[in-house]
């Protein structure tokens, strides 16, 4: 059968870095095409220049048998093609609806906004991701996640020939990607081809028929998922590193638990937290020397709880205790001032200043030590930016690179390479590995594993949940923002963490549904 | 890992739909914005001034009004994308010239020469609106440079025409209709009014105000979503122009003159209505409503305290202070609407 | 307030009054009226001088209060009349002061009334004059000009333009300063530049004259230059003192407002007046010269 | 076509590393901006405007400059956070007439009078740009309002400090200060370059100055790295009082008069420097090298106009077209920039 997309030598160049080095690839119609690889491997970069998004400096496509050569993304979408992007673009102000249907409004008149048919479609949509918010909301207002199922309910809104999935599933719970899979599985029933690219090869052998590995801007191979393992794609991603890698996660996963010292001191202590006008306050411990897991389905309030620590959101009430001494926190400065950071979960509004150069994000938080009597000492900083991003294996070209021009997993480890930078005693981490691949990853969690031995308290949140369970020394479970139970490393099991997640849900008095 | 979905709801609520009521206390508090500061200040002169409840002196703010809400409803749409224009003022001077030299022309009769000259005010306004935003669009270059760079033009311009000469002596169909009333209102103040409506409409109601909200917001995002922002910037400073030139022709109807000097200053008068108005610099949010209750701040404030009778210094300070009271009250104003969402 | 009193009330249209020529006219009224007594003054200033709108909504508000005359010195000699006919048909006896109304203007509006004040063309006559004295014909000279489009900025032009051809000067260049020191300053330094035999400057009024004499400083021609200005104000004093100004005129600002305001009175007692009534002005030179 | 992964290297050279050579040219096109528009004008002129090259002249430009520059500096930093300063102009007034004020005072000697109105008229434009700062930061108000109704707050205040009197016969030790030369140029404008100077090491060499740029750039990113934005945005605008305190001394010096008029208008002039500069208004981009360059254009400009001969109205049109070709002209620049890289 012939292609429905083909792509011959095509080559992206950015100053000092070759995105795509003549990629080869053909998707054929119908299938769900994975594409994998390592951080900067060149997928978001490939998948701009199918859409038009960057202009190729090489090659050639043929889309639907034809020659293709977008210039715009408005060629990409009137050839049929539909996008769900790695970064979002939102419109905050904007409300949900309008968003949706932001490519092609319904109309009246020619000119005037349709707003009944604009709800009425907009409402269909949510649903069929499952999102169930007011279509006038504001996406200014919207969580991490609900921004992710929205990306991919416009990407839905008009049928194309093709549908481009960049890391859908980053941010997203196990619910909301079943029913991801349902939907992409039913789109390609009515006949439309997916290239999907994720960081997670379960889901790529759950849902995929071939796979695409990309490595340095070179596609290494293309096989079909029946023919291929976990252990054999992870060998093509990471090249030699593949031994560390694969032994990586086992080693964190040993080391969770049989690390932790046995006489635990109180780093911070929780009590009653309460948030945006919640009833019931959040309490829990977090003590030195190991890592806890805080899960919850998209919106339970994990987020908003760690913000509310961190003096980043105003609390309603509650009180916060470290090393048993009571602190206030009213603004973040407050909390690094005493040790405590949080890695934030959304990368492009509140992790990076994106603009500015890698070494100005690096030592962002803690100019101290790269400067005396308030003057910076530009070796010093060159010096600790490069051990920090190094340390994290962040593939950059410069250190005068912008933040904006890594990828997304790149720009993931700077933000842990920043907070590791400043040295807390207490990180708290949200969605830490969103966007990182199978080799990072693991070198992530030794490496926090190694934090905790040193004596770190770590708190992790994460919608991943054996991510959870492979690093944390207890998982708190979060439901509805109320703290709903708490598992012992030898007591984690994924049914249960759920059941309990979902469990204000399934009981609560209040109608979920409208 | 992911098949335990089973037996769980297939519709969780990620968050409770807005109710009703509360949107409409969000609306309103919202789009009204300045509402509050405009309401506490007419109490307080209604009180304290002399004569500014009766019917005369409510038509005089009106018709003060005019000009700004006129001007102030096309910087609306360039603040609007995220631009500003400097250059109102100034091309509205240069209209003005223009329009009065057609007005003037003596092989027109008067019903055409008044026709004509609408049509040129609102032309040259167009043009330059149209410069303005082209420049600004094309080059990317920053619009408070460019409408910067036009108000010069502009103002030698309008110099340039006359050499510095007044226009006057307009015929008096025309200059009856700067004083004329509608239902017992100014006419001027109701085209103003009319603009206002009809510009509200637009950025609410069709599809092209939709998307000039959301280049503003995010000029990338509209672009990935197919649509050419170029030209509806472009539109937005035109816009802008064909507010300016009804502008001039108001303002010639109301002065009788058209002066090569008038209009100086009227730029950050529009712009200050507009952002009082709760519209943010940055683009992508406020709205004509907001214009409109900042343009009548303005007008109540300088009228009033001219009816209270303090001294023009002091006047002066009271005007900038209560500026900025006005938007500290808004601010409160924001948060209590962000709690109730 | 009016009612008790049964005093006249009269309204003030000034001029910005942040230009001392029309702080000083409006202080000038203040007092007379305190030393008068018999009626209420209503003072309005304006933010600057092209503001002709707020000189409207401020004879429109002086209709609204139903005052018993106004004493307007008009931004813009046109746009005054249209409202100043509409005060007076509502039975509002109007002077007009510092600046005439335009003729024309006042005849499509089917009114006629009186102008107290000066003659500004005859007074930059006189100042421009005093430099022709100083240079003799063939002297070489610039003008630095008010507002363009301004009324009295013209008519100051006109009367220099006058002193040009009768005193045979040669005129080298003529540029707007907007009545601004700094401006000023800027623009005759590089006027200097381009014309380094300038020998005599005439400026609209003393504010910029004040910026001319320093920059004649600055390019160390202290004394070759000869300045006049016009205003006659209180920063002028030591220059006209040194030699530095030549000449400037006075057009006794502080009591214009103050005879207007005796001729709103004559009116309101039933007396008629008509045309101009020209308030004086007078040469100013350095003293003992 | 599934093996050519044989032969490539693990770790494929992501990049060279930059170049000295091609990094120096970036940095002169990044930084220089504006400077070849400059260039180009000053060679235009000195070929066609008798005079321009005189060393009379030069040192005319430079004193006409002096002013705005030293204002234009602290715009800057206020720029930089992504604010925006109205009320320099009518700020540098009031500092003056207080400082003035202070200068005339009989009853201290004169070098003591000196130093305290020099100190006063810091001390002014200081507590007025804290005012400023403090309440566009604390409550989040656009500073373009805040700063609009300051504008008219301090230019009340500054005729109110005399009652509109203009204040004159000042020491002249001090007058003579403003026409003093040092190595053979203006000493007011080597206190504006050591400003300049002063300013770029700070934005560039501290860490207040990386903050400044990164609040610029990401506020939140920067308050979730733990650091108090707040007192940096108003320090941001006590510097921008600061300059003006400064402008305001370097003024009366040079005109010996303090006017409560002047520096009317200023404020788009400063702003304009900043941004022909190359900084952005959305804040975050730009240097100070860059804002030095506009002022200059500025001025070569208005100098060169007039030596040319043209008429004002004309000139008035030409420098307007001259500041739109020149930001036209540093959009290419901007692009050859990025493209060398
Ligand atoms: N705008 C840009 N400017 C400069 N370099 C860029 C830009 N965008 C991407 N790159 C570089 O191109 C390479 C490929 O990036 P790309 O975003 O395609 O990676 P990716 O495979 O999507 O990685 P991730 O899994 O981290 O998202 C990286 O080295 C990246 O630094
Ligand atoms: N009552 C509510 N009204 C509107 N929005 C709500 C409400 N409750 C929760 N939300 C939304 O859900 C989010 C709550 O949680 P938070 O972001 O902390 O969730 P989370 O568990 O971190 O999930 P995720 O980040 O995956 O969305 C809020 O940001 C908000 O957008
Ligand atoms: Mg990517
Ligand atoms: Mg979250």
């Amino acid at each position: 059968m012939e292609p429905i997309l083909e792509l011959r030598g095509v080559v992206k160049r950015f100053p000092g870095v070759t995105a795509l080095d003549a990629v080869d690839l053909e998707i054929a119609p119908g299938e769900i095409h994975a594409l994998v690889g390592q951080n900067g491997a060149g997928k978001s970069a490939l998948i701009k220049v199918l859409i038009g998004a960057y202009i190729a400096d090489g090659g050639a496509m043929r889309f639907l048998g034809s020659p293709y050569h977008p210039r715009t993304p408005l060629d990409a979408l009137v050839a049929g093609i539909r996008v769900v992007y790695q970064e979002f673009n939102q419109l905050p102000y904007l409300s949900v609806a309008e968003n949706l249907l932001f490519e092609r409004l319904p109309r009246r008149f020619g000119i005037l906004l349709d707003r009944e048919t604009l709800e009425r479609r907009a409402t269909e949509l949510l649903n069929r991701v499952g999102l169930s918010i007011a279509p006038g909301t504001r996406v200014e207002h919207l969580g991490i996640a609900q921004r992710q199922l929205l990306e991919i309910a416009k990407a839905l809104s008009t049928t194309g020939r093709l549908l481009v999935l960049d890391e859908p599933t980053a941010t997203l719970t196990p619910r909301e990607v079943a029913r991801l899979f349902e939907i992409i599985r039913g789109v390609r029933a009515s006949g439309v081809t997916v290239i999907y690219v994720s960081h997670h090869l379960q889901e790529i052998f759950e849902l995929c028929d071939r796979v695409t590995v990309l490595r340095n801007g070179h596609r290494i191979e293309t096989v079909a998922v029946a023919e291929t393992s976990a252990t054999e794609l992870v060998r093509l991603m990471v090249g030699r590193r593949l031994e560390a890698a694969a032994h990586a996660i086992e080693v964190a996963a040993s080391e969770a638990g049989s690390a932790a010292p046995p006489t635990l001191e109180p780093a911070l202590r929780v009590e009653g937290l309460r948030v945006r006008g919640s009833s019931h306050g959040i309490s829990f411990d977090l003590n030195y020397g190991e890592i806890a897991g805080l899960a919850g389905l998209v919106g339970a309030g994990r987020t908003e709880a760690l913000r509310a620590i961190f003096g980043a959101d105003r609390r309603d009430g509650g009180e916060i205790y470290l090393a048993g001494r009571r602190v206030a926190f009213n603004h973040p400065m407050d909390a690094v001032r005493h040790g405590v950071c949080l890695l934030t979960e959304n990368r492009k509004d509140e992790g990076l200043v994106l603009p500015m150069p890698l070494r100005v994000n690096l030592t962002l938080t803690d100019l101290a030590r790269v400067s005396r009597a308030g003057i910076l000492r530009a070796r010093t900083e060159r010096a600790t930016a490069r051990h920090w991003v190094e340390q994290l294996d962040v593939r950059f070209r410069s250190l005068e690179q912008t933040a904006r021009e890594l990828s997304g997993g790149n720009q993931q480890k700077l933000i842990i390479a920043k907070w590791l930078f400043r040295n807390a005693s207490v990180l708290m981490l949200d969605e830490p590995t969103r966007g990182i691949d199978v080799g990072a990853k693991a070198e992530i969690y030794t490496l926090l594993r190694r934090l905790a031995a040193d004596g770190k308290a770590l708190l992790v949140v994460s919608s991943e949940l054996p991510e959870l369970m492979v690093l944390c020394d207890r998982i708190m479970v979060l439901s509805r923002g109320r703290l709903v139970g708490e598992l012992r490393r030898n007591e984690f099991d994924e049914e249960r963490i759920l059941s309990l997640a979902y469990s204000e849900y399934m009981t609560g008095k209040k109608n979920p549904d409208p | 890992m992911l098949n335990e979905n089973r037996g769980i709801p297939d519709q969780v609520a990620v968050s409770e739909p807005q109710r009703p009521a509360h949107a409409v206390v969000q609306r309103v508090l919202r789009e009204a914005g300045i509402g509050i500061a405009l309401l506490m200040l007419i109490a307080i002169f209604s009180a304290s001034a002399p004569h500014f409840t009766d019917e005369s002196n409510i038509t005089n703010i009106l018709t003060q009004i005019t000009i700004n809400l006129i001007m102030a409803t096309g910087m609306t749409f360039v603040i609007l994308i995220g631009g500003i224009d400097l250059s109102v003022g100034s091309v509205m001077a240069l209209s003005a010239m223009v329009a009065g030299l057609v007005l003037k022309a003596e092989t027109l009769p008067v019903p055409v020469a008044i026709v004509a000259a609408a049509l040129t005010s609102v032309a040259v306004g167009m043009v330059c609106g149209f410069i303005n935003g082209f420049v600004a669009s094309f080059w990317g270059v920053p619009s408070f440079i460019v409408t910067l760079g036009m108000l010069n033009i502009a103002r030698g311009g309008a110099l340039e025409v006359t050499n510095a000469r007044t226009l006057f002596e307009f015929p008096n169909a025309f200059n009856d209709f700067g004083t004329a009333t509608l239902l017992g209102m100014p006419a001027i103040f109701l085209v103003a009014l009319g603009l206002v409506l009809l510009g509200w409409g637009v950025l609410t109601r069709t599809v092209f105000g939709r998307l000039i909200y959301a280049i503003g917001n995010n000029e990338e995002a509209v672009r990935l979503s197919g649509h050419d922002t170029f030209i509806f910037k472009v539109a937005a400073f035109v816009i802008s122009g064909l507010t300016v030139g009804i502008g001039a022709i108001v303002y010639m109807a109301r002065l009788t003159i058209a002066s090569p000097i008038l209009g100086t200053g009227f730029e950050l008068n529009a712009i200050a209505a507009v952002i009082i108005g709760g519209t943010s610099l940055n683009g992508g949010r406020g709205s004509l409503i907001g214009t409109f209750l900042g343009a009548c701040l303005i007008g109540v404030l300088a009228d009033g305290l001219i009816l209270i009778g303090v001294g023009d210094f002091v006047r002066q300070m009271i005007t900038g202070g209560v500026i900025i009271l006005a938007v500290i009250l808004d601010s409160y104003r924001a948060r209590i609407a962000e709690r109730t969402r | 307030k009016a009612e008790d009193t049964k005093k006249p009330v009269i309204g003030l249209v000034m001029k910005s009054l942040a230009n001392e020529f029309f702080k000083d006219m409006q202080e000038g009224a203040v007092k007379h009226v305190e030393e008068r007594g018999d009626l209420t003054l209503i003072p309005v200033g304006m933010h600057s001088e092209t503001d002709i709108d707020t000189q409207i909504n401020a004879v429109e508000n002086f209709i609204t209060k139903k005052v018993d005359a106004i004493v307007v010195a008009p931004a813009d000699s046109r746009a005054l009349v249209p409202p100043l006919a509409r005060a007076i048909k509502a039975g509002i006896v109007v002077i007009n002061i510092d600046v005439a109304l335009d003729e024309a203007a006042k005849k499509q509006a089917g009114v006629s009334l009186a102008f107290v004040g000066p003659d500004n063309r005859a007074g930059a006559k006189m100042s421009g004059d005093e430099l022709a004295k100083a240079l003799g014909p063939g002297g070489k000279v610039v003008i630095i000009e008010g507002n363009p489009g301004a009324d009295n900025a013209q008519q100051r032009k006109l009367g220099f333009d006058d002193s040009v051809k009768d005193g045979k000067l040669d005129l080298l260049d003529s540029r707007t300063a907007h009545w601004e020191t700094e401006e000023a300053n800027t623009v005759f330094s590089n006027m200097l530049t381009a014309h380094p035999d300038i020998q005599g400057v005439m400026a609209a009024n003393d504010s910029m004259a004040l910026g001319v004499i320093k920059a004649i400083d600055a390019a160390g021609k202290s004394g070759q230059i000869k300045v006049v200005g016009f205003d006659n104000i209180p920063a002028v004093q030591p220059l006209l003192k040194e030699g530095k100004l030549l000449a400037t005129i006075d057009q006794f600002g502080s009591q214009m407002a103050a005879n207007g305001i005796d001729y709103a009175m004559k009116a309101l007692k039933g007396e008629k007046l008509e045309g101009w009534i020209k308030t004086p002005i007078k040469l100013v030179t350095a003293p003992g010269s």
